[in-house]
């Protein structure tokens, strides 16, 4: 198993494997650490952050559905000037490479965090949260809209002295446009996806089980969206460092999206049912290429072998 | 310090249809665990449910000379039906200790302290009465439930806490007094007696009334609170309920033991 | 139990009770006649007719996922010819309210199915197929392109004698404006949702598990979408019928769809693990509404009470 | 007609790690059951696997005096897995029988025919070889598995055809000829013998090599065929095969016993 090499890079992003953990599902990296050796994963990408602190919605948060969650947090978060000074030292410390996701509500306020962030060496790249559905400003209101997306990707691109990455809303009708407008508009990796949005009622209450109304699907239940989404936009854009995300459990789901075209993946929801499950996960993706003779992880990004799709035939 | 490991089921024991204790090997877990601590257990084979289901640690204790932790169980759905129904020997994906315990190492002997519990809130009340007794702290229990079958363990208490220390209300009447379990403490502080401290678990309209009372009488009160849970160590930020200074604290880590004077009762 | 009102109204189109089948998951009807009395149904939406037979894709068509499956059917059928000279009658018989499912490649062809079924009395409704994610031509393409739609729909509307249905594809970014676009120009009701378009991958082979590569999405996984998308479309055209669909499985899902703004369901998937289940569905809505003093189905449509989102609070 | 309905466990086999026999309630779908169908068997609470699981009637049976359908599973993945834990009584919800049977109406006394049989591909023959010798149809198997304990229900076969009517080939040599069960049986037509009829069932490879042989010596074959089935009675239109006339034909209901000409091998 030493003889397969894990590393995966992305742009100038080299990351020692391909499992990082997914924004919002790993909170600061911190409370993991006595579950897992921050230092062995690809990267840990922190809860979203705002350039002041931020509440969250109120509850109920969270609910589960079949085979995944609905949640809709709200972006609750310490505020960038908090993370960098009470977590980055530590997280430094223990050896975790971290990707910074950040959010806001306008575009200057996207910036104002980026800024902030500068060009601290120890915050290995930025992830704008473009896409989350669980906030009435912001969020999605630029993942859905490739317009807008391409605006605020091309100004922080401008200010930010740290690769970039720009996570993608799933709910869209076209991927591929959200995605080249990240692209064209200075993104240097694209993670995809966040949540689907759903809908969950109490029947007894007639009320939903969220007190955001909505909230975003993960898990299991999305992992196929997720995959098909990650195919598709590394067909359209064959070079650019895809983070494949989206109900990843086990580690062929981690190949089965490298096959699609992910360079690296993130692990979200399955941090929640079990805390070490990042670290098995890169155990676990090195003895799947021992068992199928792959010595180096990186060979398998984007190997789908793909037919020619049939039109009808009739009768 | 939470540890994630995987316990076998020692023995399952019934109480009625609904009610349940589940003795699990005691693992690392069981020796560190406080009283109000809990843990999160994976029922089944983690499909259906999908998410962990948070337990009280309801006692640490043996099964046949084997260490053993003791939940106990209301089923409501399908985490708690799965866990019901496990083998001996099936092994429990369980995550814990986790959460802040009841507040008790600032008591002596000659304190003296109130437990209250509604329903399936005795659980977290049984260790708790364990180390009270332990440290020679008088403890009273009022605990209510909706008929005599949902009062659970009351062997246990009178064990701990002596016969004379542990009274019950029923809804229906069926155990101790008529009525609601806040009116038979409400009934004790009224003929005098004085606790220098309260400890609770039930559900939300029982701690509302009983936050008032305390809040009233001047009475320090220490809550075992219960939300959905899906990590159960604070990273989901999903568990949290309103604070009174104007925040939302996570149940799982800030909690579940807070002060009832920590919550913002009317955003709850 | 006697005293539930089930029936349901949607435009002109009367049901006996909220339970439709889904398009592609229950043949033609007939095969489900050993399992369920078809006459108890409030309508069956029989597999997709194209004007010619047509083959469908090459295998394999499905896969199983968590909580759902895959299937890229292709669209296989007998063609509306057969289906009236030897489906029809017999579906008559046995008391069954049909709705045509109907699809083409181009807009001549879906007004020539419409054309050949005229006024057909003993098909109850038309429901235009626009959301097929699992060919090559039409499907899609008008699904996901409300100008497309409407001008599609209109054409149709021309010609349709009997009540018609837009069955839209949640493939979409906002599925309010397709949802416009066929009310606009002329639908009747509108059903939602079609399926996912997802991607799983064979990792022995490296290919597709599906032999069109993507296929569509079905099941529990994507319920809650669904019903998102429903209590959407319901808060956006408040008077518009609409059946909802998808994950289906028992009767608090039905009704979870009916209070988030469905006036019927159609059940889909749920069909394959168990044939029976449409008719149990009917006999459960009946015993909830029982249960929680209901005594008319319809009067739940839409109950769904929600709370004004809050904005962000910052510390 | 096919029937939905509940039937307990009876019993489970073991051959080994990977093998089973699962004997449940005959129902009403038992004495329906004509060699060639098949039933599909929700496995564990029908939440994961998602769908049902095909399997073919192997057998009809009793268990203890109690009628039984016999399934022979070989475990590959969840729902195989899932299906052999089952306990004792366990009610499995199972449609069935389905599909077209085997032709065998078309046979007497005097007619001589062959079972071919590749891995698992026995399960459907064993209820055929009974229903053969109750007819007076001389039968002679060909059984090819990776090695011995692949090869299972021997003794059944031995007892229902003769022992010299069963032939045995194994990849490893560990039990009869070493090599494929096609050679064996293209070493008995070379021999000489000539059969009426081949019913054959195991994995693709081996059908395409058999239906080769069958179409140069001109002989009648039935095979029953595998796919991946969501419903199994011919709705989703999930299970196809492509057809030597250019169709897609249902696996489920067209089939799953087919004449190997009625397939295009050239695209499946
Ligand atoms: C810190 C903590 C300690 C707990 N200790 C115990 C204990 O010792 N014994 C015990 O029986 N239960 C305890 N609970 C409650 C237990 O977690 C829930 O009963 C369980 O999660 C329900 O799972 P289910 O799958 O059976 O029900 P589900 O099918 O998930 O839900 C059934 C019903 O229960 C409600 N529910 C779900 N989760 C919770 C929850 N976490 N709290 C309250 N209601 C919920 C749902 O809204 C629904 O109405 C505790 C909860 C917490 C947060
Ligand atoms: C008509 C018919 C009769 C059958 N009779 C028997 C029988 O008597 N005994 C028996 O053991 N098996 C039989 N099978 C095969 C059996 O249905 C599959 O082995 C089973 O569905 C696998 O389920 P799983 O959840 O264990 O595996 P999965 O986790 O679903 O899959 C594991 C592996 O098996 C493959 N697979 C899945 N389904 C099938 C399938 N239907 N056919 C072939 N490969 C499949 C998958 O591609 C995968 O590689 C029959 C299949 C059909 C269609
Ligand atoms: C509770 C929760 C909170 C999340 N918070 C964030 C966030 O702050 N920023 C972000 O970009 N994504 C957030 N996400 C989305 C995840 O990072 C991930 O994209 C999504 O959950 C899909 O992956 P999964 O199915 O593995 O969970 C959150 C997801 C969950 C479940
Ligand atoms: C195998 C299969 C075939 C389908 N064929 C059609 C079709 O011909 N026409 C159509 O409008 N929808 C078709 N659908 C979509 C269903 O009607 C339904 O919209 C979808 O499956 C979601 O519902 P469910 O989750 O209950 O299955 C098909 C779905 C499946 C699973
Ligand atoms: S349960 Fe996740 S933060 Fe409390
Ligand atoms: S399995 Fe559904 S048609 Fe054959």
């Amino acid at each position: 198993m030493s003889t397969v090499d894990l590393a995966v890079q992305l742009g100038t992003l080299r990351l020692k494997n391909p499992i990082a953990t997914a924004s919002g599902t790993f909170g600061y990296g911190l409370e993991f650490a006595e579950f897992v050796d921050l230092s062995v994963l690809g990267a840990i990408s922190i809860k979203g952050l705002s350039l002041r602190p931020c509440h969250g919605n109120p509850p109920p948060r969270i609910c589960e559905t079949d085979a995944g969650m609905l949640n809709a947090i709200g972006l609750q978060n310490v505020g960038v000037e908090a993370f960098l000074s009470e977590k980055l030292p530590e997280l430094d410390r223990l050896g975790a490479t971290v990707i910074a996701n950040v959010w806001g509500d306008t575009e200057e306020d996207y910036c104002a965090v980026v800024e902030r962030i500068g060009a601290e060496r120890r915050i290995a790249a930025i992830e704008l949260n473009v896409s989350c559905p669980n906030v009435v400003k912001g969020g999605m209101v630029f993942g859905n809209d490739p317009v807008a997306l391409g605006a605020l990707v091309r100004k922080v691109r401008e200010i930010a002295k740290r690769p970039l990455i720009v996570k993608l809303s799933p709910n869209v009708g076209d991927i591929v446009s959200t995605a080249r407008a990240a692209v064209d508009n200075g993104a240097d990796i694209l993670s995809l996806i966040n949540t689907l949005v759903g809908l969950a009622i109490d029947l007894e209450r007639r009320e939903p089980k969220i007190g955001f109304t909505t909230g975003g699907l993960s898990g299991p239940a999305i992992r196929h969206v997720a995959v098909r989404m990650v195919w598709e936009v590394r067909r359209a854009l064959p070079k650019v460092p895809i983070f494949g995300i989206g109900g990843i459990e086990k580690a062929e789901d981690v190949i089965e999206f490298l096959v699609a075209g992910a360079n690296a993946v993130q692990v979200g929801t399955a941090n929640f049912r079990n805390p070490s499950v990042s670290a098995e996960l890169v155990k676990g993706v090195a003895e799947w290429c021992a068992a199928h003779g792959e010595s180096r992880v990186s060979n398998i990004v984007g190997t789908l072998k793909t037919r020619p799709r049939p039109e009808h035939t009739y009768a | 310090m939470a540890v994630n490991e995987t316990l076998r089921v020692l023995r399952t024991l019934r109480y009625d249809a609904r009610h349940f204790s589940l003795f699990l090997q005691a693992g690392t877990i069981g020796p560190q665990a406080q009283p109000g601590q809990f843990a999160m257990l994976q029922a089944g084979d983690g499909w259906r449910p999908y998410l962990r289901r948070a337990f009280s640690i309801a006692d640490v204790t043996t099964w046949r000379g084997v260490p053993a932790i003791e939940f106990v169980v209301k089923v409501v759905g399908v985490g708690t039906e799965t866990l019901g129904r496990v083998a001996e020997g099936t092994p429990v994906p369980v995550l814990g200790p986790l959460g802040v315990p009841f507040p008790i190492g600032d008591l002596g002997p000659g304190d003296r302290v109130a437990l209250v519990a509604g329903g399936i809130g005795l659980a977290p009340l049984v260790l708790l009465a364990r180390h009270l007794s332990e440290k020679g702290i008088q403890a009273d229990l009022f605990y209510g439930g909706r008929n005599e079958s949902e009062i659970l363990k009351r062997a246990d208490f009178e064990r701990l806490l002596g016969p004379h220390h542990c009274r019950y209300a029923s809804d229906d009447g069926s155990l101790g007094r008529h009525g609601l379990v806040t009116e038979l403490f409400e009934g004790a502080l009224a003929g005098g007696t004085r606790f220098r401290r309260v400890y609770a678990c039930g559900p939300v309209p029982m701690f509302r009334a009983l936050a008032g009372i305390l809040e009233e009488a001047k009475i320090d009160g220490s809550f075992a609170f219960e939300s959905a849970m899906a990590c159960g160590f604070g990273v989901c930020l999903g568990c949290v309920a309103p604070t009174a200074d104007g925040r939302f604290a996570t149940i799982c880590r800030e909690g579940p033991c807070l002060p009832p004077s920590a919550i913002d009762w009317s955003r709850l």
